[in-house]
């Protein structure tokens, strides 16, 4: 193993030494401050070192990695999203009595699992990392043990994560069978050759297919997503919508691309039905959701349609595209989860729509950045998510697949009632009186409100001047 | 000696597939449910086996061996769900467990 | 420099006004106010400057660009020329009236309220200004989120439904326009291969004329949405009649003529073919529009609502006029958009000072008023008289001219177009009748106007009767633009299609010039 | 002096606007002084100019161009004055009557509290119709024509309370609107043919570009008819005029009698040269205006409100007007409008007082024998009678109604038919006027004087009594005298009627038979009213239908109601809360219906989420395999 590849792998190496120290001083001493502070540091360090330390400009680990800028890009966007997350967790966690410093290990190990599927190259990568990502995430979707939902969301995710690794596994090993060679690349080739696929080859997709659609939560893989959403803690639903799903989008970019799949119409046609599918339930099921909660989850599927009809329109704009928008996504995604987090109390999460009745006159900072936020999911601009979805749109016209743009303009459209119904709920009149202030000291929550500052900032920021951002994934992307 | 030709193995394989696959459709107990997975993966498994004795390469059985590993994980931090909810709802039928719809 | 600080200082401004209204209510109502009369200050100086310089100069007064986000080739390029001087005038005009008049009305977040309307103000303008179609886009978007907000917090009893009807028409006909806006782009780029939004270099695109018409229906689908045009046009009575008078005020006056400086600004230079197509509907629909708004007008029991009904008759005189492509009738869309804004503004301001005395905005509940508000009753008249198109106001002078332009391209359309205006009388007439004519109803704390309100009524009355008696300074102004906008009209019948009726104004408007 | 021209409208205009403004504020004294005054003075001001037209030895036509009102690609109206013989003879009758008229309601409105708003009206109608006279285009004129269509509508309503007169007001408003509408399409022709609305250049260029009887011409008649025909209550429009009667007195008697109803007649007078290229126009003319008089004429043999006889009685003499123009009589029909300016400005002030000394009884059977009590309205209002009844030699009306008889039969463009309508007219005229005169003024009392007309309403009864006698003479048939002073004077600009060859010597027949009906018309009214009034009560037993029928002008109201009035407002009101939102409100509840079913799907279980997955895998594959 060379220098470079160690130089190269060194991101992962951090990430997992990190968890190991966190396991040493646990068994130490539990202290909730000590254990935060080498969660942030770590993952800072990760961050600081992946973007200081000069490594070429693609370099192959064999068999199993590729460090490209795409990649890198993607692990950069993934580690600072966890690492606002563990920002928001601090204060989530302070409040609830569980044993809470186990937690930022299965965080850590999360993200190492999506830092993993985004470098990967080769069907045994992409297993283990799904799987480290999957396994902490049973655990992390279940933490909090008194809560029944907890408990029932993490059963109802491993069970079908479960199925559907196994599909995914089925449709690897049928692949491999055909093509003798679990490298992307390599089958690439292989399939280049053949003009028609061969129905193993085709099943073998399909499954994986399955695998995949499961973890982003597209139709028809999506039922979960409410249900586990809803039941998890808020900072592993918001990890679960952000960086899993980031890691896997990656993945499948990667995939998609090296066996180059657009040249197979029964691929393209595939991912298109479950796009528009995607967009319509789940713009449909978030319609009239009483649930925040829920309705982000369902939002969620459909926000991954879109970033689906880029990734099928392809070509340098689309890939851009995609990248641009995961960024604005995320942002948005934390940002809207975190204000939730913020508002939630000792004993619940704020998620029912009663919740953020009157929020403008009780908390017009927090109404305000919440509204940002949903504005900017709904694609409004000043924010970053106008310019995502700009960007996707920009990349449909390019490449002419009218039919998805139009679908995703139809949903769009659709979109738009239930987020600003959440604005209009926050706006009315009568105010309910303020539930008393859980009994912390309010230094607890200077770190998620800062955390949820920045990001609305950042937000308005991308929105207004995209200019550095689109700058910088270019640069990553097409070096 | 005659050697059994790949494709039944990959018919067993699939066989087994769908054995695990349509027993977790039709059982409601968890603690089934999860053996039924296992049985997928293990499909999987064995898939990757004869795949790898096809291309008569080492990478089928590495995948095995990293699917077992998986699988253990997988289970044990499955049986400690499952212990959960039965604390909770005194029941492992997975149909209790739908307090969260809509 | 001056433009961008238009809509810098709107948004400045109304963050102050935010700021300040957590210490003094008064105080954010006095920055506002002194925010927008100092644009209107400056653009009248900008205005006089620009009519006493010479008739020859180029049609365009000042410009302002900067780069924003080269990836896309998006400028940040503001542009002013007489159209966009004129609606810059009425912006920062009704501006000042919106902030006077919600000046006791508001009493409830007043830095908020400031802020929204000042934003709203900010977008608009910069809609006016925007010659880069990313960034008109963006403007377009923008004004609406600020309106939504007035809409939905200040508005009335069903403000709700009303705010998500004007939210979700307009940007799901927003969206349209964008998907239009990237493929005039992308086939822009394709033949010169340089990707720009720049409206004057898009100018030059010779679009392939199949794709030509799906882009401009994505264009038009915002615009007549915004206009609007039957049968998209019942956002319209519930936003008016639900938002707060200088809500309406802002809907009716600025709004709805983002949609027909749309028209003349992108639709007829970029589309012209199709848009020379496209007319006899598009006429025909507006003429629709005028009889079918007047006649839902005359059958309204809700003040405002009845009102806003008025504008969707009126805003057919538009469609008529910017669809038969001649100087005249073009010129008189432009006063159209102006006097209409003025006239039916007023109208509001009117059903708001009505409402503010006896709490409701049934007319049926009204009556006799003019014992009591006589003033009030004068200004009244001489709306209804406007909104008539009676002349020596305003309005006539706007509403003749498209019909005498309109007139070189159909006669038909013109012909119902002017039976229109029987039924304008009809319904403006019945505004007088049921408001101040007949015994008094509600004797109840009728007071007369206010010096803030006799001041705001005298300002409106002055200019509608000075638009009708002198409305060549603004001809003269709109003049150099219309000129441009039509000069690509008629230059369509060199290359590509034949069109007898611009060939004539051609002729006439050289003969007269 | 010429200079001065634009005084004569803006003075006015300045009064009401002074009236507007100041207007609650002025007190009782200074009020009539503004609103009186202005009038005074632009009427003295008319007096002097009217001095040096006539005195100059070649009329001159005075032109003014005060600004550049539009300016558009050619079509380019200005805010320009016009005098010529015709518009001198409108602005004398407008700003001196009007000056009357102001001088008598400076007295009749006194107590009203709307004293200042009165007169603003006042003024800004008679600077309007200033304007309408005076405008050299037809844009200008249509600016004076609106204008007093919304000072009639402003005055009828004046007494506002009053829920009917706001809709009397808003009949006319609409009514005349109808006709306007018509008359706005002519101008669009007209700028569309000849590029511009100046009159003097139309009335140029129209005789090179049409030859007799053009299609574009006739139109163009026609359309410009329909708004003559709007605002002079002519057939099929004339219903408003008798509702308009809602209005105070003086109003009837400037507006609905004496001036703006004749904007029509003026119009086609200013027009003739297109009109006289249109030969079906005129001759239309010439039939609404006899069909009108007649039915008019009937209705008014019927009413019981004095002020609505009057009000018939103009509809029918406007009839006598057009029946002129349509015969080319058009000096024949401004003198007509001249004298009847006079006569029945008269009339309506004089039976304006008599309404207000009974304390606003307006039914004739209730009146009676007022001639002891009101000598000076008796006598006054009975000069005015005369001269509407066209009693021969002593009054004003005979001669100008003779002209036009005279005409009727003679003009080349007249017929007998023509003739027989207007000499029965002639009849009709004289029953119901002095039907209205024995009612009122003969029998004895009914109800019981309570207020005597001051001087300020008496002195204007007499000066228009005295014109209404003597203005007759300054227009002498051939028969005797042949001295015709009015004609001369219009006739650079009207030109004269051509006759029927050698039809001559037959005139004398006219005038006879045309003094013996007046004459007859007056005794059988006094028969029917005054030596046998059961008779008329008889009459009325005797065919009720009928006379209900007259009494509410042939029913065109109730025809109107049906034909136009109740489909729109049904119309309207079917489509309150209008139809096109029931799309969108569908497509909502369709949204809202998928939404319940795909919620249905998550039904939390866990093993329909893998049956769930598990489809979703077949669908893949099958998929797969068909595309």
């Amino acid at each position: 193993m060379s220098k470079q590849d160690l130089l190269s792998i060194m991101p992962l190496f951090i990430l997992t030494s990190a968890a190991i120290l966190i396991l040493f001083s646990i068994s130490i001493k539990r202290n909730h401050k000590v254990i935060f502070g080498i969660t942030i540091f770590s993952l800072l360090a990760d961050f600081i070192f992946l973007s200081v330390v000069k490594t070429p400009v693609s370099w192959i680990v064999e068999p199993l990695f590729v460090f490209d800028g795409f990649g890198k890009f993607n692990l950069g966007l993934l580690l600072l999203t966890a690492l606002s997350l563990a920002m928001l967790s601090y204060a989530y966690f302070e409040q609830r009595e569980e044993r809470k410093e186990e937690y930022y290990i299965l965080l850590i190990l999360a993200t190492l699992g999506a830092c993993t599927l985004t470098i990967s190259k080769h069907f045994i990568s992409l297993f283990l990392g799904l799987e480290i990502l999957s396994v902490s995430l049973y655990s992390m979707i279940a933490y909090l043990r008194k809560r029944e939902r907890s408990d029932e969301g993490g059963i109802k995710y491993l069970i079908i994560a479960a199925c559907s690794s196994a599909f995914l596994l089925f449709g690897m090993a049928l692949i491999y069978y055909v093509t003798g060679s679990m490298e992307f690349a390599s089958i690439g080739v292989y399939l280049s050759a053949l003009h028609e696929l061969p129905i193993i080859m085709i099943a073998g997709f399909g499954f994986l297919i399955v695998g995949i659609g499961f973890k982003l939560g597209i139709v028809p893989f999506h039922m979960w997503t409410a249900d586990v959403y809803e039941g998890a803690p808020l900072p592993v639903t918001s990890f679960l919508a952000t960086v899993s799903k980031g890691g896997v989008v990656a993945l499948l970019v990667r995939f998609y691309t090296q066996v180059n799949g657009h040249q197979h119409d029964s691929i393209v046609g595939t991912f298109t039905v479950l796009v528009i599918a995607s967009m319509f339930v789940g713009n449909f099921l978030a319609l009239q959701q009483q649930n925040v909660k829920r309705l982000l989850a369902y939002s969620s599927i459909s926000h991954l349609g879109y970033i689906l009809v880029a990734f099928i329109a392809g070509g340098q704009l689309g890939l851009e595209a995609v990248s641009f928008y995961l960024v604005a996504y995320f942002i948005t995604t934390v940002g809207a989860f975190g204000i939730l987090t913020y508002l939630s109390d000792k004993d619940r999460d704020a998620e029912l729509l009663v919740d953020f009745k009157g929020l403008f006159w009780r908390r017009p900072w927090t109404a305000t950045s919440f509204s940002a936020m949903l504005l900017s999911l709904a694609g409004i601009p000043l924010t970053a998510g106008f310019v995502g979805k700009f960007y996707i749109v920009a990349a449909g016209v390019s490449s002419s697949t009218w039919l998805l743009v139009t679908m995703l303009i139809v949903n769009s459209a659709i979109g738009l009632f239930y987020y600003i119904r959440i604005i209009a709920i926050m706006c009315e009149k009568e105010h309910i009186e303020v539930q008393t202030q859980v009994e912390l000291t309010p230094s607890i929550y200077l770190i998620s409100g800062f955390s949820v500052a920045v990001l609305t900032i950042a937000l308005l920021w991308v929105g207004v001047f995209p200019d550095e951002l689109i700058a910088l994934i270019q640069s990553m992307l097409n070096p | 000696m005659t050697t059994i030709p790949a494709e039944y193995g990959l018919v067993l394989a699939s066989v087994l597939f769908m054995l695990g696959l349509i027993s977790l459709l039709i059982r409601r107990n968890i603690v089934f449910m999860l053996i039924s997975v296992e049985i997928m993966l293990n499909a999987a498994g064995l898939a990757f086996i004869v795949a790898g004795a096809k291309w008569s390469q080492p990478d089928g059985q590495v995948m095995f061996l990293f699917i077992l590993t998986m699988a253990a994980a997988e289970v044990s931090v499955g049986l400690a769900l499952i212990l959960q909810i039965y604390h909770q709802l005194k029941t492992l039928n997975s149909d209790e467990a739908s307090k969260m719809k809509g | 420099m001056i433009l961008s600080g238009f809509i810098l200082s709107f948004m400045i401004g109304g963050i102050l006004a935010w700021m300040a209204a957590l210490k003094n209510l008064v105080l954010a109502r006095w920055i506002s106010l002194i925010t927008v009369c100092f644009n209107l200050f400056i653009v009248i100086i900008l205005w006089v400057q620009h009519l006493q310089g010479d008739e020859s100069q180029s049609a365009w007064i000042l410009d302002f660009s900067l780069p924003w986000i080269p990836r896309f080739g998006i400028g940040f390029h503001l542009a002013l020329d007489g159209l966009s001087l004129l609606m810059l005038l009425l912006t920062f005009f009704l501006g000042a009236l919106s902030v006077l008049i919600s000046w006791k009305e508001i009493q409830h977040q007043v830095g908020l309220y400031h802020f929204c309307l000042l934003w709203v103000l900010a977008g608009i303008t910069g809609v006016f200004l925007a010659m880069d179609l990313f960034l008109f886009f963006f403007f377009w978007e923008v004004m609406l989120i600020p309106m939504f907000f007035l809409i939905i917090i200040w508005g009335h009893e069903n403000s709700r439904y009303a705010a998500f009807k004007f939210f979700i028409f307009t940007q799901a006909s927003g969206l349209l326009m964008l998907v239009a806006i990237l493929g005039l782009y992308f086939v822009h780029a394709n033949q010169t291969g340089t990707f720009t939004f720049d409206y004057f270099q898009l100018l030059g695109a010779d679009i392939p004329s199949g794709a030509a018409m799906w882009l401009m229906l994505g264009f038009l689908a915002a615009f007549i949405v915004k206009l609007p045009v039957i049968p998209f046009h019942t956002w319209l009575p519930d936003a008016h009649s639900q938002a707060p008078t200088a809500g309406s005020l802002i809907l009716a006056g600025l709004l709805l003529k983002t949609g027909a400086y749309g028209l003349l600004r992108f639709i007829v230079p970029l589309f012209r073919d199709q848009a020379v197509a496209i007319a006899p509907w598009a006429m025909a629909i507006g003429v629709f529009g005028i009889i079918y708004g007047a006649i839902l007008a005359f059958s309204q029991t809700d003040l405002k609502r009845l009102v806003a009904y008025t504008s969707v008759s009126h805003m057919g005189f538009i469609m008529l006029g910017v669809f038969s492509f001649n100087m005249i009738a073009t010129q008189g869309v432009v006063m159209q958009m102006i006097t209409h804004g003025i006239s039916t503004g007023a109208l509001f301001i009117l059903a708001g000072i009505i409402y503010e005395r006896i709490h409701t905005r049934d007319i049926t509940r009204m009556g006799g008023f003019w014992k009591s508000m006589p003033f009030l009753g004068t200004c009244g008249l001489i709306f209804a008289m406007a909104s008539l198109g009676l002349p020596g106001l305003g309005n006539f002078v706007a509403e003749f001219l498209v019909l005498v332009g309109a007139w070189q391209a159909t006669h038909k359309l013109t012909i119902i177009a002017t039976i229109g205006l029987v039924a304008a009388t009809i319904y403006s007439l019945r505004i007088l009748q049921k408001v101040f004519y007949g015994n008094q109803s509600a004797t109840h704390g009728l007071a007369d106007l206010s010096f803030r309100e006799k001041l705001v009524m005298i300002v409106l009355v002055v200019s509608l009767i000075w638009l009708g008696l002198f409305p060549q300074p603004v001809l003269n102004t709109s003049r150099p633009s219309v000129n441009v906008i039509l000069e690509t009209t008629a230059s369509s019948d060199e290359n590509g299609t034949r069109n007898p009726k611009i060939i004539t104004i051609k002729q006439k408007r050289y003969t007269h010039e | 002096m010429n200079d001065l021209l634009w005084l004569i409208p803006a003075l006015p205009f300045l009064g009401s606007i002074i009236l507007i403004l100041a207007g609650t504020r002025l007190s009782k004294k200074s009020v009539p002084l503004i609103g009186v005054g202005s009038v005074g003075v632009s009427a003295l001001i008319t007096l002097l100019i009217g001095y040096d037209f006539i005195s100059s030895d070649t009329p001159p036509v005075i032109k003014q161009v005060l600004w550049n009102w539009i300016d558009v690609a050619g079509f380019s109206p200005s805010i320009a004055l016009h005098l010529d013989s015709l518009s001198l003879v409108f602005i004398f009758v407008i700003t001196f009557i009007g000056f009357l008229i102001h001088v008598y309601s400076s007295e009749f409105m006194v107590d009203d509290d709307g004293y200042a708003r009165f007169f603003a009206y006042l003024n800004l109608f008679v600077g309007s119709m200033l304007i309408l006279v005076l405008a050299d285009n037809l844009l200008l004129l249509y600016f004076g024509w609106e204008g007093v269509g919304l000072c009639s509508y402003l005055l009828i309503g004046f007494w506002y309370q009053e829920e009917k007169n706001g809709y009397a007001a808003r009949k006319a408003f609409i009514m005349t609107r109808v006709g306007d509408t018509a008359m706005a399409i002519g101008l669009f022709m007209i700028f569309k043919t000849f590029g511009t609305l100046n009159i003097t250049d139309i009335q140029l260029q129209a005789p090179v570009m049409w030859e007799i009887g053009a299609t574009e011409g006739t139109i163009i008649a026609f359309l410009l008819l329909g708004g003559a025909v709007g605002k002079s209550a002519q057939l099929p429009l004339q219903t408003w005029l008798p509702d308009a009667m809602a209005g105070p007195s003086p109003v009837s008697a400037l507006i609905h009698a004496a001036t703006m109803v004749t904007a029509g007649v003026y119009l086609i007078t200013r027009m003739h040269v297109v009109f006289e290229l249109a030969p079906t126009a005129q001759f239309v003319v010439g039939v609404i205006g006899s069909v009108t008089l007649l039915i008019a004429g009937f209705s008014a043999l019927t009413q019981y409100d004095l002020k609505r006889v009057l009000a018939y009685s103009t509809i029918s003499q406007l009839g006598y007007m057009f029946l002129a123009l349509g015969v080319g009589a058009w000096s024949a029909a401004i003198f007509h409008f001249m004298i009847h300016a006079f006569f029945k400005a008269l009339l309506f002030l004089a039976a304006g007082a008599v309404i207000m000394a009974l304390h606003h009884e307006h039914d004739m059977f209730k009146m009676g024998g007022l001639r002891k009590k009101l000598p000076v309205i008796y006598w006054t209002f009975l000069i005015g009678a005369a001269s509407l009844a066209a009693l021969p030699l002593i009054t004003a009306g005979f001669f100008s109604k003779d002209q036009i008889l005279w005409l009727a039969w003679a003009g080349e463009k007249g017929n007998v038919w023509f003739f027989l309508v207007a000499l029965s007219g002639a009849f009709i005229t004289a029953v119901y006027t002095f039907r209205m005169v024995f009612l009122t003024f003969f029998g004895e009392e009914k109800s019981h004087v309570t207020h005597i007309p001051g001087s300020f309403i008496n002195i204007p009864l007499i000066i228009l009594a005295i014109l209404s006698t003597l203005a007759g003479f300054i227009e002498l048939p051939h028969s005797f005298g042949h001295f015709q002073l009015f004609t001369n004077f219009l006739n650079p600009l009207l030109p004269a009627t051509t006759l029927q060859s050698e039809i001559e010597s037959t005139e004398w027949m006219i005038q006879v038979s045309a003094a013996a009906l007046s004459i007859g018309g007056t005794l059988l009214a006094y028969y029917l009213y005054v030596k046998r009034p059961s008779l008329h009560a008889q009459f009325k037993s005797a065919v009720p239908q009928l006379h209900n029928f007259l009494l509410h002008g042939w029913r065109f109201d109730s025809l109107y109601d049906w034909v136009f009035v109740k489909p729109f407002v049904y119309l309207a009101a079917i489509n309150k809360n209008d139809f096109v939102d029931w799309p969108y409100n569908a497509l909502v509840n369709v949204a809202s219906f998928i939404h319940r079913m795909f919620a249905f799907t998550q039904s939390g279980i866990l093993r329909w989420y893998l049956i769930g997955v598990v489809l979703g895998a077949i669908l893949i594959l099958t998929l797969g395999l068909m595309l």
